[in-house]
């Protein structure tokens, strides 16, 4: 369903840029983008406009939407209204109440479609045309990095929203972009220990891996960090994209002697194999005298919500979960639960720290310049904003943190009320070197401010 | 002389012989008439001719080339056009289009990727395609849309079409089918005309007051065999003609 | 062995569900001439007729557990359908669990209506237009529905399970003599598979002993000779356009749990489904039926491990590898007439 | 003028201004108010506008012509965008080479489709160049992530050889530039309220544009173009004419797909990024309905149709229920809310509900697309004054071609 929610401000939106009021009275100005001193879109009047570029279209359109309803609370709690959510329990005290640095917080938005060029040009248009000065969002990892690029090229910060795979802060970084989400190296370090604590060290994997870039990194990534606690990798197997039923795919296992299956899918493709394989009753099986078992490295849990029942008991690990119970958490659901009527998922939380961090860097480097910005945010370290303390790391801009991972509920008590967290893996034990294998090529180059 | 010489042809269609060995020829610069009975096989006999059916045995020389086995559009290349029984033609284009085409054919050979010329500034071929709708009295409509023409008019230029080829050889399958009396009677004559300039016709015909008015040979085909032919006062007394037409009350 | 004779179920199960679609397609195509892109929205819109008919027994109303808590740490809103307050706890829960059979009576009517609200409305209109505008126009109502269906369900797949008692498997290496646990199968597909063989032989069987299905038939073969002998066809189209859609439909609803609906399902079938009605050959039913079962099977096969180790890629491809073979060596499908729409 | 008749000069021309004067024309609105949300005169839209007109452009020529309706055209698009990013990764981030060589690999892969699939027609040979497209969409995602780099998108490194430019400049990746002028350098101008961005990157599209505009006009007007029309026509009475007709569809075919690696080779120009979804059968359906939108079979109509769907994708995704609340905040709040809530399903995320209808709309009622209703205003206002004696009737039809 969509909601329909009015804003709380019904001001209209006075676009920032170079033009604003003043130059009414003159008659013509040439302004030329690459001899202006500044930076790209530097906001002069008395707002600054940010850019949510979500999926509002395509299969993903429910993340986007969560993550759209976070940016408007972020939006709010920056520019004072509202119980300021997360802002009181934010670790840096430099945001104030009163937008970013004085300027009322405005913004665009814009619809990614979940594809490369659609995403790229939203952000473009948002640029170019409504002068934003940062981008975000995005529920798919080749949205973000491409997004990322873009970013990096015209010169504005870009804070990625939903995007695990590895090479967003990997071999696809840049210096303009950052990430607050986990990725999979984290997920399948957390995952491993508990796995092996839960089923073992004797156990054989079987994968089935979704054929794109975000497929290939987790399953390299759960591979690894399983393979070096003793399990042993039977099969791994590459569905593609398109796939709407596994059953193909699913048989095979039955016939292999993995005990294991690792469904290294996400989204609409985690629901459909997840779904298929319980069908074929994978999950009453026992192999090698044990019981089989199925894992799935990313839960999603709007997503989660679409395999129904099949979910129950089944290992995953997530970015954050409206249950963990920190301060920070705690006041997030709060605010968005009120005004939303349901708890937020992990895209929104993601997406609405962000907007928060790079509010805050703002403020703190007291300027927009993307290369403050940078700066400011660069080895910054925080807490109170629900993953307990958080170190944005500037070699790759990848935020490190505890991870948590979460099973399926057996006895849900609402339809939000899906996982649970099983254990939170401290941030020492996901932490990896900037030049891991996993994250090797690549380089952040320098900042760029568009100027 | 031969300007078509078919030998021993042979056509069928599952268990239906349609042509049975058809031996057949026609002289250059003369009229020639098929005529026969409904479901005589005298439209597959042409499309054999033609390159649209390949006989299963026998041979249809033009001149010296032999053309089973052409593909339609290399038949027409060397002097061979066709007038169809329903007409076609180019019903989107224009008139003046219509004929042009066929007249760009005959000068460029059967592909010519001249992107870049403009059609409206060949006066080569405008003039040519000019002088043909005069012809057959069509001038006027040079600008229209073919599809909106009458049955009649169609057929006239798609015989336009045809002639702006200067082809050595042309087939015309049934042309006054369906016309008004006056109608044919403006296509016989249009057809005279162009007897002037040479050009070799095979007439299917179904109307014998057209086979008469122009024929100077007559083939009668009857199931696929002929059985007689001749000039066309010799034919009009030919008792298995009668037959083969069922009392052949309109000869 | 055995894992080759549980990939030909796979395809016997996958063809099931394109097989159901091209049929319809084909009914649509073979009768009205129309090629109709919204056909896999119909398709989707049988599966969510499962699903909001699920929506309808689970409707509840609203009591407050004070004892447990919600998120928020308010009293806990506890939700009972009122069919459970209605006919006991257990037979309502058993009726909501058979929510999806129940669905094929209750999407029967419902896919009539919109077949024939679409042929009346909209398609009739352009049976005389050429394909491109019946592509463009079909595909703008498949956009429309979808979008419709978006509005009021999200974007979100929906869990639609089948009763209880299908969810555990059939082992048929038994019944073949073989290990137990070797070749096994979910219910719910052998179920669909059935129910899949039971629609086609009634839509044959109705076409082939019918006198309603004879004059169809001749419908399809020449249109304008059965127009001459007085007969309406055009009434008789619009049924048969309905029965598409009831088709379709029904292939929706026992489609639900197989795969979680979602708004976009029917456009995921829509190009396959093309493929498979022209590989089967324009205009030909019993093509259509063979062409799905035949491709969901290669399908199968191609996403073999050692296939695809063999040929990379080639469970991604294989279906349109197909089409294309096909189409050059045998441009009339598998049993199609000569002719069709080759202008 | 260029060898143009005068009609078409005119044409050429009245599209010359439009292009020259976009930044104005798209502007229409005063940048503070409420309605620049419908401005379109920014670079990256403007671009796009002129890169899917010469797609469009070109899939006209092969499907307004001939009649060939190709389901795969958007796979050329996307085989010049993969090899013009090839060309700014391997050798310089001039975009002339790039979008040579896009031009080049996409007429290499339409030969190889075309010569193919144009063994069959009508829809036949819709499915099978709709199986070519998705099985190179489906490889490109998948298994030739190593080339395409599958679904992030074959993008630029800093570590990229370019060996007759430069790998990188002070950390970062140097712009795609036009001998030295950045693509993406702009000029603001501002005049009262208005702001108008003149932009390098645009320019160049239109000039390239206006090249591929004026080789179609050419081509519709020549021998081979009203060849192409005898294929569409009667093929039959073309091959009984001493035609040929494969090799001018196969040419036709060709020429599309070049055009349509021009504009893949023109979008890695101004946005060095070629993502695999480019290649997708629904991009290719996109096409098809830009041109038939615009008027299949005309020159300025698959333009005007690219622009249309463009502005739709761009335009009303971005309109959000804040900016509904801002356009009717003088109205009561009661009324406000009513109307938000009627709107509310067409914009934004419901975009693609409006372009649906508006697809079942224009073919319903124009089946000959935009141009067709442009005709039929034009008609209207024709039939109030008196007919000139010089026209008589059939001549309207005698040009054919817009």
């Amino acid at each position: 369903m969509s909601f329909i929610r009015k804003p709380l401000n019904r001001r209209s939106i006075l676009r920032a840029g170079a033009l604003g009021g003043a130059a009414l009275a003159t008659p013509t100005i040439f302004t030329s983008r690459a001899w202006s001193a500044g930076y790209l879109n530097e906001p002069t009047g008395s707002t600054v406009t940010l850019g949510f570029n979500v999926p509002q279209t395509g299969p993903y359109a429910d993340e986007g939407a969560d993550e759209l309803r976070a940016y408007q609370l972020a939006v709010e709690h920056l520019n004072g209204e509202g119980d300021g959510g997360m802002l009181s329990t934010f670790s840096s005290k430099a945001l104030k109440g009163n937008g970013i640095l004085g300027k009322k917080v405005e913004f665009v938005t814009g619809d990614t479609q979940t594809k490369s060029d659609a995403a790229r040009a939203s952000a473009k248009s948002m640029i170019e045309k409504d002068g934003a000065i940062m981008i975000t969002g995005g529920s798919s990892s080749g949205v973000a990095v491409a997004v990322q690029a873009l970013c990096q090229e015209a010169g504005v910060i870009f804070m990625a929203g939903l995007t695990h795979s590895n090479d967003t802060t990997g071999k696809d970084k840049r210096a303009n972009g950052f990430r607050h989400f986990f990725n999979s190296y984290m997920s399948g370090a957390a995952l491993a220990p508990v796995l092996k604590n839960a089923y073992g060290a004797d156990r054989k994997a079987y994968h089935l891996t979704a054929d794109y870039n975000w497929g290939y990194t987790t399953e390299q990534a759960v591979k690894e960090s399983t393979e070096a606690l003793g399990w042993e990798t039977v099969e791994t197997v590459k569905t593609p994209l398109a796939a709407t039923d596994f059953s193909a795919y699913i048989t095979p296992v039955l016939q292999s002697d993995a005990d294991v299956l690792v469904l290294n899918h996400y989204g609409g493709n985690m629901v459909n194999s997840l779904t298929n394989a319980v069908q074929f009753g994978l999950r009453d099986k026992l192999v090698n005298g044990k019981n089989f078992e199925i894992i799935v490295p990313l839960y999603s849990r709007l997503m989660a919500k679409g395999a129904g029942a099949n979910v129950k008991g089944i290992f995953g690990s997530t970015n954050w979960h409206w249950s963990l119970q920190d301060e920070g958490s705690k006041a997030f659901v709060k605010s968005f639960g009120q005004k939303y009527g349901f708890p937020p998922s992990q895209a929104a939380h993601t997406t609405y720290v962000q907007a928060i961090l790079y509010a805050d860097a703002c403020e703190r480097a007291g300027t927009f310049n993307p290369c403050g910005v940078v700066e400011a945010l660069e080895g910054f370290e925080f807490d109170g904003l629900g993953n307990g303390k958080t170190l944005y790391r500037a070699e790759d801009h990848q935020c490190f943190k505890d991870v948590l991972v979460v099973k399926g509920k057996e006895n849900p008590t609402s339809e939000f009320d899906l996982l649970e967290i099983v254990e939170v893996t401290p941030v020492e034990q996901v932490t990896y070197a900037p030049d891991h294998p996993q994250f090797a090529g690549g380089a952040l180059g320098t900042c760029n401010p568009g100027a | 002389m031969e300007i078509l010489r078919v030998e021993g042809v042979n056509k069928s269609f599952g268990g239906l012989r349609a042509l049975n060995n058809v031996n057949f020829s026609v002289e250059e610069g003369t009229v020639h008439a098929i005529i026969g009975p409904n479901g005589a096989g005298k439209s597959t006999f042409l499309n054999c001719m033609i390159g649209r059916l390949a006989p299963d045995t026998g041979t249809v020389m033009f001149g010296d080339i032999s053309l089973t086995g052409m593909k339609p559009h290399e038949i027409n290349q060397i002097g061979v056009s066709r007038v169809f029984q329903t007409p076609e033609i180019f019903d989107d284009l224009t008139l003046l289009e219509n004929i042009m085409i066929p007249a760009l054919a005959k000068r460029d050979g059967e592909f010519a990727l001249h992107a870049f010329a403009r059609v409206d500034q060949d006066a080569e071929i405008h003039d040519r395609a000019m002088h043909m709708l005069e012809d057959v009295g069509l001038e006027d409509k040079r600008a229209v849309t073919a599809s909106s023409l009458s049955r009649g008019d169609k057929r006239r230029l798609e015989l336009a079409m045809c002639l702006s080829q200067d082809p050595k050889l042309l087939l015309l399958d049934e042309p006054t089918a369906g016309m008004s009396r006056a109608d044919t009677n403006n296509t016989i004559d249009l057809l005279k005309r162009i007897g002037d300039r040479g050009i070799t016709k095979v007439v299917i015909e179904h109307d014998m007051h057209v086979v008469f008015s122009l024929a100077e040979k007559v083939t009668v085909l009857a199931q696929g065999t002929i059985i007689a032919e001749g000039k066309p006062e010799d034919i009009k007394g030919d008792p298995r003609v009668q037959e083969a037409y069922l009392g052949g009350a309109h000869l | 062995m055995d894992a080759i004779l549980l990939q030909i179920l796979n395809g016997l199960d996958k063809g099931s569900a394109y097989a159901l679609i091209a049929l319809g397609l084909t009914l649509i195509f073979g009768t009205l001439g129309v090629v109709n892109f919204a056909h896999g929205a119909l398709f989707m819109i049988g599966a969510f007729c499962a699903v909001t008919l699920n929506r309808l027994l689970s409707l509840s109303f609203t009591t407050i557990d004070p004892e447990r808590t919600d998120f928020l740490g308010n009293p806990l809103k506890v939700e009972t359908p009122y069919v459970e307050t209605w006919f006991g706890p257990e037979t309502g829960a058993a009726i909501i669990d058979w929510s999806v059979p129940l669905a094929i009576l209750f999407s029967i009517p419902i896919m009539a209506l919109v077949g024939l609200f679409m042929e009346r409305g909209l398609i009739k209109y352009f049976y005389k237009r050429p394909h491109a505008d019946q592509i463009l126009v079909t595909f703008g109502l498949a956009i429309v529905l979808q979008e419709i269906i978006k509005y009021f369900y999200g974007a979100n797949p929906i869990p639609t399970p089948a009763p209880d008692a299908f969810s555990g498997s059939f082992d048929f290496g038994v019944l073949l003599g073989l290990d137990p646990n070797l070749i096994i199968y979910p219910y719910w597909r052998i179920v669909y598979f059935l129910f899949a063989a039971g629609i086609i032989s009634a839509v044959f069987a109705f076409l082939q002993f019918t006198t309603f299905g004879m004059v169809v038939r001749a419908g399809m073969a020449d249109r304008q000779t059965v127009g001459l002998l007085g007969i309406n066809i055009d009434k008789r189209f619009t049924f048969m356009f309905a029965l598409a859609a009831v088709v379709a439909g029904l292939a929706g609803v026992m489609y639900a749990p197989i795969n979680s609906p979602n708004y976009h399902m029917g456009m995921d079938f829509l190009v396959l489904s093309f493929v498979v009605v022209v590989v089967g050959g324009m205009g030909s039913l019993p093509g259509a039926v063979l062409a799905g079962f035949l491709l969901g099977i290669l399908e199968s096969f191609a996403s073999m491990a050692q296939v695809v180790a063999l040929l990379p890629g080639i469970n991604q491809i294989i279906i349109y590898l197909v089409a294309i073979v096909i189409l050059l060596t045998r441009p009339r499908g598998l049993m199609g007439r000569k002719g069709v729409m080759e202008s | 003028m260029l060898g143009l008749n005068k009609k078409d000069t005119y044409m050429f021309l009245l599209v010359l201004a439009l292009v020259v004067f976009a930044p104005f024309l798209l502007n229409p609105f005063p940048e503070n108010s409420e309605l620049a949300q419908f401005n379109a005169g920014y670079p990256d839209l403007m671009q796009r506008f002129l890169i899917f007109g010469i797609f469009a452009i070109g899939f006209n020529i092969l499907f307004g012509l001939t009649g060939y309706l190709s389901f795969g055209h958007a796979a050329f698009l996307g085989v010049g965008s993969y090899a013009g990013v090839w060309m700014m990764k391997l050798l310089t981030m001039n975009v002339i080479p790039a979008i040579f060589m896009s031009v080049v690999f996409a007429g290499l892969f339409s030969l190889l489709v075309g010569y193919i699939s144009l063994r069959r027609s009508g829809i036949y040979f819709s499915i099978l160049t709709l199986a070519f497209a998705q099985m190179s969409f489906s490889l490109a995602y998948s298994v030739l992530t190593p080339i395409t780099n599958g679904e992030t998108g074959l993008q630029l490194a800093l570590d990229d050889p370019r060996v007759i430019g430069v790998s990188q400049v002070d950390g970062s990746i140097p712009p795609a530039n036009f001998f030295g002028m950045p693509m993406r350098e702009s000029f603001e101008m501002s005049m009262g309220g208005w702001l108008f961005t003149f932009n390098a990157g645009y320019y160049l599209c239109a000039v390239v544009m206006m090249i591929a505009f004026y080789i179609a006009i050419r081509i519709f007007r020549s021998p081979f173009g009203m060849m192409l029309r005898a294929v569409k026509s009667n093929q039959q009475r073309m091959n009984f004419t001493g035609l040929n007709s494969k090799p001018y569809t196969l040419a036709a075919f060709v020429i599309s797909g070049m055009y349509a690696g021009l504009a893949g080779g023109l979008m890695v120009a101004m946005d060095p990024l070629a993502g695999a979804e480019r290649m997708q059968w629904t991009a290719s359906g996109e096409v098809v309905l830009m041109t038939i939108l615009g008027g299949a079979g005309t020159l300025i109509g698959p333009v005007l149709g690219a622009g249309f769907i463009k502005y739709c994708e761009n335009i009303f995704s971005k309109i959000n229920d804040n900016i509904l609340y801002d356009w009717f905040a003088a109205l009561p709040d009661g009324l406000a809310d009513a109307l938000v809530f009627i709107i509310h399903p067409f914009i934004g995320k419901g975009w693609h509900l409006t372009l649906g209808i508006m697809f079942m709309l224009i073919v319903i009622f124009l089946p000959g697309g935009i141009m067709e209703g442009m005709e039929r205003i034009g008609r209207l206002f024709k039939r109030r004054k008196p007919p000139s004696q010089d026209k008589s009737a059939p001549q309207a039809s005698a040009a054919p071609a817009e």
